[in-house]
């Protein structure tokens, strides 16, 4: 895993330009890295720039209103500075992505089959029988039973967690090197939650693709991922390998997070909490975005933005009280 | 092949000489129809399918020579017996508007092949004036037995153009008629009537050349016409009127105008017909004062048309001891004109001391309105008949159908059915003189102006003349 | 002691397709003879799938919606005999909260008068200390009582949950049924609710039946726990007897697909197969046998009934005897590290317990 | 949590009146479109209600010697086929038109809120019944139930009104009852009926305040329906009764005197395209403040 | 399917009902007496009592209703008492007017609306998307009527290249068809056309925020191909049923339009049949219309099921 990594974030930072000129910084100075054939975990809380920040890989999120800044180097090329045409040769091809809903992602009107289809042909090229064959191949290796019936269903007769291994099925269709999961099992139940994640496992160990997965479980962080990184209100705060993560979080939000999670093992009368709320990402905070929430608060957190520094190998953390046993010891 | 588009103000109703009742249905009856009698310019009774007539000296029969050699558009001669029965069919069908006219009828013999006898119940001078209208129809009585009342969806007559087909608001089509007996006058192939409501639109489609001819063009619009050198303007006094209905003894509605005829006179004085002529009719159209208008041989010229004096209407008011502003509910169909003159009428008599309120009824109402006497002047026109009579009696004689405003004076009923008695002009000028004093002076109406017929053509078509009564006669019309 | 609440082959049946006279052809079976019983102060979760029936018997139990048959005994009352005005009453005793915080706030209503409203329906108190005992409720629920005046689009999911449990507490019911509380906010937040949970429970002595379908919360926050499948219950038994020896297959599966926040937990994870049928037309026999890795000819044909074993854990399954040990099915998260326990701790305990800050910890104001 | 005596932060002052209706009024003054609609409208009521003090000339006053004069300085909009001042007559019509649509609107708002809430809230037969009826009137073209209506009732404006009113109605039923069965099924309603809430509270205080968003951008966007609704009829002569102007009247009017007096026909046509355009304008604005999906 | 189907029909049958007890209720009520109408200044007592017999106009409402209600089911719709025609050969006469116009006003409004529409969409906050605005706003606020003033001011007065009324039949000649009835069409056509371009933009814009379109993006389509493959289809199907519900607004709107340019069809039959109060046949129209208007949404309905596969299963 020491090779140059497949995707590589440099300073990413995007703004929103509103309708009423309100300025929202969506994703500030994010720095992320991804080797080939490993799994990132992406997990922060709701509105914190995750799906923003994979949009902007996949150079999906909208011209107007979006300002994106820094650069996205993938594979050698730098995916901001690409012109639209290339990208969209990149993206279903190289660059795939699963989206959350399962429900709506899909094109109610068209077949899965044609939907599947038109991703080979588009990437592809070749007979639209060959293709066709393929996206059956395809549905098999989802799991889907009897693809060849199947094929021709339109979205709203599968179930759920039928749609989203559709969705797996079409972002592999022409095998990317990497794959971005947005939430691809929050909408799911335990038990398709379970399946898929079982799916993803199995795919990426047979295709080596590098995959990028978001969510806002630990748990499902815990499950599959190789890497960690925890993103608060725009930032990345704290990066680590998924088991220092887990046994020696750096970042007060990441013990917070770790802490507010009901245990199955033993009985806690008071979960740990978050106290206060997610600042305005109109006028973020001039020091650590988390300081008001903080309870290891220090007044130099709040005058400069703490640098993303690394407390152990391999582990990056963003608060300027790191490494964080010191406080407790 | 040659086509004259002729642009009606209306759609017509039925096609049926008998139950035909409106203006324009006469128009196109004119061109497919003919009728026993016409009349010329100045009002004269010229034969027309019929040679000559011949009233007994009591007046009590009148005899009818036709025309030989008729033939109706079925081929079907018209003889003595189709005249009897298309007389009778006036007479009896039951849905037929023709009945009163011919009220007088006791009943139609036959005297020879060509030769018809009416019997009258009573002498009855306007007689023949009706048969230079709808009564006077001849339709083919095999064609009209085979239809019933449905006759006029497809008319069989006797006139220069035969029926082909009718589009419902749209147009009515007509081909020549071969065997017409008056065929050598007949110059243009086809006739189409096409019902064009708008006034400006149907100007604007005579400019382009989509029509020949136009009926009721807008005074407004008059010098319009004349400035355009493709266009020709004829023009004829008109038959009837406009008239003020004075609600004098229907009870529902009685006001100070039912009280005292010093009221009515009030009101009269104060309405300046010829400013109203000017402002709403650009001068156009004549004043008047009388059931016909000042052109007509009755016209009464012992009784001119009074000017506008505010101060005396005013002193009226005073004698019939009646508080000012007399308040009166005016009833007008709704349309523009009427709206206008309404307007003028309500602006002038305020300066006398009447407050009008004027109240615009949709056209369909306002007869059910007037006959329930729910009005206390109700504006309404009459298009007119040739004889005078047409224009007097049915709203004057107690109780005639049309006396809306229930207007009833011994007197003048006494002088109207003289009118009706005797067919010798003069005599009957000197009744109608007596009646007009005591009309004029009672008021049941107040008369405003008299319309003048106006017809614009393309410079094109030659031999239009205008007749009073309107018509648009098609014989003898050519295209240069 | 006699429940608080008890309920007897409950059923409801929705109206899937109607004929053209209006005659119904088709049934979705939402709750097809459920039965429990729930005592005062206790907590009864109802686990199961999307579609399974858990808010239907959520309703139910409150007569939002009428039953198709069944019994419900609310302190001893026969619920489904109240007239209107007994049944206005008995809205004093139960009330409800939703998953969805933003849909189920008023949003032409200012917090105050959200409040009030329960307050003056049932005359609890008089007009003149309203607006005190508002403000009461709010501290309760940890909000600050100047927020009355706001409206609820002016305050964040956590605090509009907030509002939401204050509603339900204005009334001072014995029973509150939680639709999915949690299931729509964020992990920080929804911790701060669990506890608030609690710990009005504790306070008020109030009985809950939580609706989730997160077993790691359930397992926080219930005695009981009744496991159901397509409108009916497998499974019911204490908390802890479920999560140490759950038996029936699909609690099995369902516990087993639990995430656990430590990288490779041990676990033995049942991976369903098969589709999962659909409540408008359900498998005969057993309504999990298209599913059930443990399938018997039996299963097919033959409904199990909910069977209690003596010790208050109920199982609907025919072969509840022959399964497998399920010793290892729930995956094990470890615990923490001592050092992080202790960080966890010192985090936990506020500002105070590192350093003392001054950060209000409520009311901030949203963006 | 015993913080009573917690000093309220300053920057939360400005959002304690923040109220849905100042909220939807802020993001309505933000759009220049819809403040411009605004704009007009007030100024068109202020016209019409200060008539009397601004218009140079009687408008029913008749002049012989000024019949169908083209714009002046004296007249600046022209003289009619009586000689009267149109822009004074225009001024007055705005008096017509703008009382023609609220009217209007508050008679069908009257009628159809009710009984679309009757057949939202009960359902069943009533529902049936009601809705049975709402697409029978719908199925009927609005403009001849309008001219039926106003035939019946008699040619006057107030008549033309109550005819549009009962035949916008069922728009407002149609609306209504939708807007309730969607709100119906939200959880606060839900919660409301949990609270012990009798039917007709859930139905007035409820469900009617959130769905009066709804209603007032459809009835914004019905009365520049009914106003020109109200001007056809006045067109057809079923309206406003001479010699008091309306727009639609003064267009009837105008429609004879196309040729020589085309200034008769452009300014009520341009009123009633003004008003029209900014209710249209601010009905616009309207649904896009009170969108609810815009937070 | 088949049930909603079913089901849909049989709503129809009610609603007719209350159609025609709508229409003959409204009539029977509209003041004056139609024989008085009929007979215009001509009126004499004993023509005008026997008219009132012949069309029973003497009997009690519910009786005239019966009697209607009986004829229309036997497909008997009475005939004109102005013109004696039956109504049924009236109506048949007046049908092909009105269809030419209108849908040459809803062709007119199909190929201006919705591509301006999608345009204003796909180009949001452009000055495409500010023009198709304008546009739309200036055809919901223009009044018919007076549009169609202007047109005839300056199209056949001013400039003489359109006949300002009448009809021709597109068999008899079809330049001359289509020039007696551009003007018409287009008044009525723009204004539907502005409120299509509306829905059509504000639909094309849901969809072009929807999940599924951001998928095809994500497979790497082209832009073309995203909006005309995958938004667009998803977008229109919405208009057909809005198309079907313009048509009220078609039939509204020609009421007037017709009435302006004198063309014979179903607008102005039935206007100068409500104010010469020919019953039968504003009976006759009016249900005729309904019926069409009804028929149109449920074929519109159907049509919606069938384009969309979610309802067709
Ligand atoms: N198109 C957009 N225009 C303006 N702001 C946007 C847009 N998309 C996202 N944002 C803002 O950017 C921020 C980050 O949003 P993002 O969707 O990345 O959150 P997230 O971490 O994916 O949250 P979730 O867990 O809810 O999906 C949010 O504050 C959001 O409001
Ligand atoms: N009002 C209703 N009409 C018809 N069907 C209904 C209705 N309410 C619920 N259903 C159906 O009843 C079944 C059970 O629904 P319910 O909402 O109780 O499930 P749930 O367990 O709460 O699911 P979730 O976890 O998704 O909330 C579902 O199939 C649902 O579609
Ligand atoms: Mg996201
Ligand atoms: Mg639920
Ligand atoms: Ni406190």
């Amino acid at each position: 895993m020491s090779t140059s990594p497949l995707i590589e974030i440099k300073d990413l930072r995007i703004r929103f330009h509103g309708d009423d000129g309100r300025i929202t910084h969506a994703v500030d100075s994010v720095d992320l890295s991804v080797a080939n054939g490993a799994t990132l975990g992406l997990v922060g809380e709701s509105g914190c720039g995750k799906s923003v920040t994979s949009l902007a890989i996949m150079g999906l999120l909208p011209k107007q209103s979006a300002e994106i800044s820094g650069a996205i180097r993938f594979d050698g090329l730098d995916l901001l500075q690409t012109p639209d045409q290339t990208l969209r040769d990149l993206r279903g091809n190289r660059l795939a992505m699963i989206f959350q809903e399962p429900m709506t992602s899909l094109n109610p009107s068209f077949t899965i089959g044609d939907q599947i289809i038109e991703t080979i042909l588009r990437h592809r090229g070749g007979s639209r029988k060959g293709a066709r064959e393929r996206a059956i191949e395809l549905l098999r290796r989802v799991h889907i039973p009897s693809p060849e019936r199947r094929i021709d269903e339109y979205p709203h007769k599968l179930s759920g967690g039928m749609r989203q291994r559709v969705m797996i099925a079409m972002a592999l269709a022409c095998d990317p090197r990497l794959l971005i999961a947005d939430e691809p099992t929050t909408a799911l139940d335990v038990t398709l939650q379970a399946q898929i994640l079982e799916l993803m496992r199995e795919l990426k160990a047979a295709s080596g693709a590098a995959i990028i997965l978001i969510t806002h479980d630990l748990g499902v962080v815990a499950e599959v991922c190789d890497e960690v990184a925890v993103m608060y209100a725009g930032e990345i705060v704290e990066r680590a390998p998924v088991d220092e993560l887990f046994s020696m979080p750096q970042h007060p939000y990441t013990v917070g997070l770790l802490g507010s999670i009901p245990r199955l093992d033993h009985r806690t009368e008071q979960l740990a909490t978050i106290e206060g709320m997610v600042p305005n990402m109109a006028q973020p905070p001039a020091g650590c975005r988390f300081a008001a929430r903080c309870p290891f608060v220090l007044d130099a957190c709040t005058t400069a933005p703490p640098p993303l520094v690394e407390v152990n190998p391999g582990h990056l953390s963003r608060c300027i009280r790191a490494p964080l046993e010191l406080l407790v010891s | 092949q040659t086509t004259l588009r002729i642009g009606l103000a209306e759609d017509p109703d039925i096609l049926d000489p008998s139950i035909g009742r409106t203006y324009v249905g006469r128009i196109v009856f004119s061109a497919f129809c003919d009728k026993l009698f016409d009349i010329d310019e100045k009002l004269n009774i010229v034969p027309q399918l019929a040679l000559s007539h011949e009233t007994s000296a009591d007046g009590k029969e009148m005899t009818i020579k036709l025309r030989p050699g008729v033939k109706f558009h079925d081929g079907e001669p018209l003889d003595a017996e189709a005249a009897k029965f298309s007389l009778e069919r006036h007479m009896t069908l039951p849905t037929s508007f023709r009945k009163s006219e011919l009220a007088s009828v006791d009943h139609v013999e036959v005297v020879d092949p060509l030769t018809i006898k009416l019997v009258l119940k009573t002498p009855y001078s306007p007689l023949i004036a009706q048969l230079t209208d709808r009564s006077g129809m001849m339709v083919s009585p095999k064609a009209a037995k085979e239809a019933g009342d449905k006759f006029g969806l497809h008319p069989v007559c006797a006139g220069p153009y035969k029926f082909v087909e009718r589009v419902q608001q749209d147009r009515m089509v007509f081909e020549k008629f071969a065997d017409y007996w008056n065929k050598d006058n007949i110059h243009i192939d086809r006739v189409v009537f096409l019902p064009i409501v708008d006034a400006t639109v149907r100007l604007a489609n005579l400019k382009s050349g989509g029509l020949d001819l136009i009926e009721r063009v807008l005074a407004t619009d008059i010098k319009d016409v004349r400035a355009d050198s493709r266009l020709v303007l004829s023009t004829a006094p008109e038959l009837g009127y406009l008239g003020l209905t004075v609600n004098i003894g229907n009870d529902k509605t009685k006001g100070p105008l039912s009280q005292s005829a010093k009221v009515r006179q009030a009101l009269d004085l104060s309405i300046d017909r010829e400013a109203i002529n000017q402002v709403v009719f650009n001068g156009e159209f004549t004043p008047g004062n009388q059931w016909v208008s000042p052109k007509h041989p009755y016209y009464q010229k012992a009784f001119p048309v009074r000017g506008r004096d505010v101060a005396k209407a005013k002193a009226l008011l005073k004698e019939a001891g009646v508080t000012t502003p007399v308040t009166v509910d005016y009833m007008i169909p709704k349309g523009a004109e009427n709206e206008a003159v309404a307007q003028v009428v309500q602006s002038m008599a305020a300066e006398a001391g009447f407050d009008i309120k004027i109240r615009a009824v949709e056209f369909a109402t306002t007869f059910k309105q007037a006959q329930a006497g729910e009005f206390q002047v109700f504006q309404i026109n009459w298009s007119g008949r040739i004889d005078p009579d047409g224009n007097s009696y049915i709203f004057m004689r107690s109780k005639a159908p049309q006396n809306d405003g229930v207007y009833s004076n011994p007197e003048a009923d006494k002088l109207l059915e003289d009118g009706r008695m005797t067919s010798n002009v003069e005599e009957r000028k000197a009744i109608y003189e007596k009646l007009t004093k005591i009309l004029l002076d009672d008021l049941p109406i107040i008369y405003i102006y008299h319309r003048t017929l106006l017809i614009a053509h393309t410079k094109k078509l030659e031999g239009y003349r205008q007749m009073p009564d309107g018509l648009v006669r098609v014989v003898g019309l050519k295209f240069k | 002691m006699t429940a608080l609440l008890e309920v007897n082959g409950l059923v409801k049946h929705f109206v899937a397709e109607r004929s053209l006279f209006g005659r119904a052809l088709a049934h979705v079976k939402a709750v097809d003879g459920v039965s429990f019983s729930l005592d005062a102060g206790k907590t009864l979760a109802l686990v199961g799938e999307s579609g399974c029936g858990k808010s239907t018997v959520s309703r139910l139990v409150l007569r939002l919606i009428e039953p198709d048959a069944g019994a419900i005994r609310f302190d001893g009352h026969d619920l489904l005999s109240l007239d209107a005005d007994a049944l206005r009453k008995f809205r004093r005793e139960a009330q409800i909260i939703f998953q969805d915080p933003y849909a189920s706030l008023n949003p032409r209503m200012t917090v105050g008068q959200i409040l009030t409203e329960p307050l003056a329906l049932h005359d609890l108190v008089p007009p003149a200390q309203r607006a005190e005992r508002v403000a009461e409720i709010l501290r309760l629920v940890g909000l600050e009582p100047r927020l009355a005046r706001r409206y609820p689009h002016e305050f964040s999911g956590g605090q509009r949950q907030r509002i939401a449990i204050a509603r339900a507490l204005a009334v001072e019911p014995k029973l509150i049924i939680c639709d999915e509380p949690v299931s729509a906010l964020d992990v920080s937040i929804r911790s701060q609710i669990l506890n608030l949970l609690r710990e009005l429970q504790d306070r008020l002595g109030l009985a809950y039946i939580f609706v989730s379908h997160d077993l790691a919360v359930v397992k926080h926050i219930a005695d009981r726990v009744a496991v159901m499948n397509l409108g009916q219950i497998v499974e019911e038994a204490d908390a802890d007897d479920l999560f140490a020896t759950p038996r029936h297959p699909y609690s099995r599966a369902l516990l087993s697909a639990i995430p656990v926040p430590k990288p490779r937990a041990k676990r033995s994870r049942i991976v369903l197969q098969g589709e999962i049928p659909s409540a408008l037309n359900p498998p005969t026999g057993c309504r999990f046998h298209t599913r059930c890795p443990y399938l018997i000819e039996r299963c097919r044909s033959e409904m199990p009934q909910l069977g209690p074993d003596g010790i208050g854990h109920a199982t609907a399954c025919h072969r509840t005897s022959e399964l497998p040990s399920s010793a290892a099915i729930v995956p094990s998260d470890g615990g923490f590290s001592p050092v992080l326990e202790k960080l966890v701790a010192a985090f936990s305990g506020g500002p105070e317990a590192a350093r003392g800050s001054g950060v209000s910890p409520l009311g901030t104001d949203p963006g | 949590m015993t913080d009573a005596a917690l000093p309220a932060a300053p920057a939360t002052q400005t959002y304690e009146l923040d109220s849905p209706a100042r909220r939807a009024r802020r993001r309505l003054f933000k759009r220049k479109a819809a403040v411009f609609g605004l704009i007009v409208i007030t100024a068109f009521i202020l016209l019409a209600v200060l008539a009397p003090l601004v218009v140079p000339y009687d408008p029913i006053a008749t002049s012989w010697s000024l019949v169908r004069k083209p714009p002046t300085a004296a007249h600046w909009f022209g003289t009619d086929e009586l000689g009267r001042d149109i822009l004074s007559r225009i001024v007055y019509g705005a008096r017509a038109s703008l009382m023609a649509g609220l009217i209007s609107v508050a008679i069908a708002l009257g009628i159809g809120v009710p009984l679309g809430l009757l057949a939202g809230y009960r359902g069943g037969f009533v529902d049936a019944l009601i809705s049975r009826i709402t697409d029978a009137m719908l199925a009927c073209p609005f403009l001849i139930l309008a001219i039926a209506l106003a035939a019946f009732l008699g040619p006057s404006l107030g008549n033309a009104m109550i005819a549009i009113g009962i035949s916008a109605t069922p728009i407002f039923i149609r609306l209504t009852r939708g807007q309730v069965l969607s709100v119906k099924a939200e959880d606060y309603v839900e919660a409301a009926r949990a609270l012990g809430n009798p039917p007709w509270r859930i139905a007035f205080s409820h469900i009617l305040p959130n769905i009066l968003p709804s209603l007032l951008v459809q009835a914004t966007l019905s009365i520049a329906a009914a106003i020109i609704a109200e001007a056809a009829l006045s067109f057809l002569g079923l309206g406003q009764q001479p010699p008091a102007p309306s727009w639609g009247s003064m267009l009837n009017a105008a429609q004879r005197f196309l040729t020589q007096a085309p200034w008769m026909a452009i300014w009520p046509g341009l009123a009633i395209f003004l008003v029209v355009l900014s209710l249209n304008l601010l009905g616009d604005g309207l649904r896009d403040a009170l969108d609810p999906r815009q937070r | 399917m088949l049930n909603f189907l079913a089901r849909r029909i049989a709503q129809i049958v009610p609603t007719l009902f209350f159609v025609s007890v709508l229409i003959f209720s409204l009539q029977q009520l509209l003041p004056g007496d139609p024989a008085l109408v009929m007979a215009g200044e001509e009126r004499d007592p004993a023509v005008i009592e026997q008219i009132r017999q012949q069309y029973k106009l003497d009997q009690p409402i519910p009786v005239q209703y019966v009697y209607w209600l009986k004829g229309v089911l036997t497909g008997n719709f009475g005939e004109s008492l102005r013109n004696k025609m039956p109504v049924r050969e009236l109506i048949a006469q007046k049908l092909p007017v009105t269809l030419q116009l209108g849908s040459m006003a809803i062709l007119i409004a199909f190929f201006i609306g919705i591509p301006a529409g999608i345009v204003s969409a796909v180009k949001k906050g452009t000055a495409w998307d500010y023009g198709a605005n304008l546009f739309a706003l200036w055809g919901i606020s223009t009044p018919n009527f007076w549009l169609g003033i202007l047109l005839i001011f300056l199209f056949s007065i001013e400039l003489g290249w359109l006949p300002a009324s009448g009809y021709v039949p597109l068999t008899e000649n079809w330049r001359a068809s289509l020039a007696a009835t551009i003007m018409p069409a287009f008044v009525l056509g723009n204004a539907i056309s502005a409120i299509l371009m509306r829905h059509t933009r504000s639909a094309m814009l849901q969809v072009l925020e929807s999940d599924y379109v951001r998928t095809a993006r994500a497979k790497g389509l082209s832009e073309r191909s995203v909006i005309l493959k995958h938004a667009m289809r998803n977008a229109l199907t919405p208009i057909i049923t809005l198309g079907a519900l313009e048509l009220g607004t078609l039939l509204s709107g020609a009421v007037l339009t017709e009435q302006i340019f004198s063309i014979p069809g179903f607008g102005k039959l039935i206007v100068d049949a409500v104010f010469n109060r020919d019953y039968a046949v504003v009976q006759g129209v009016v249900l005729v219309t309904a019926t069409v208007y009804i028929t149109l949404n449920l074929i519109a309905d159907i049509a919606y099921i069938l384009v969309n596969p979610r309802l067709r299963g």
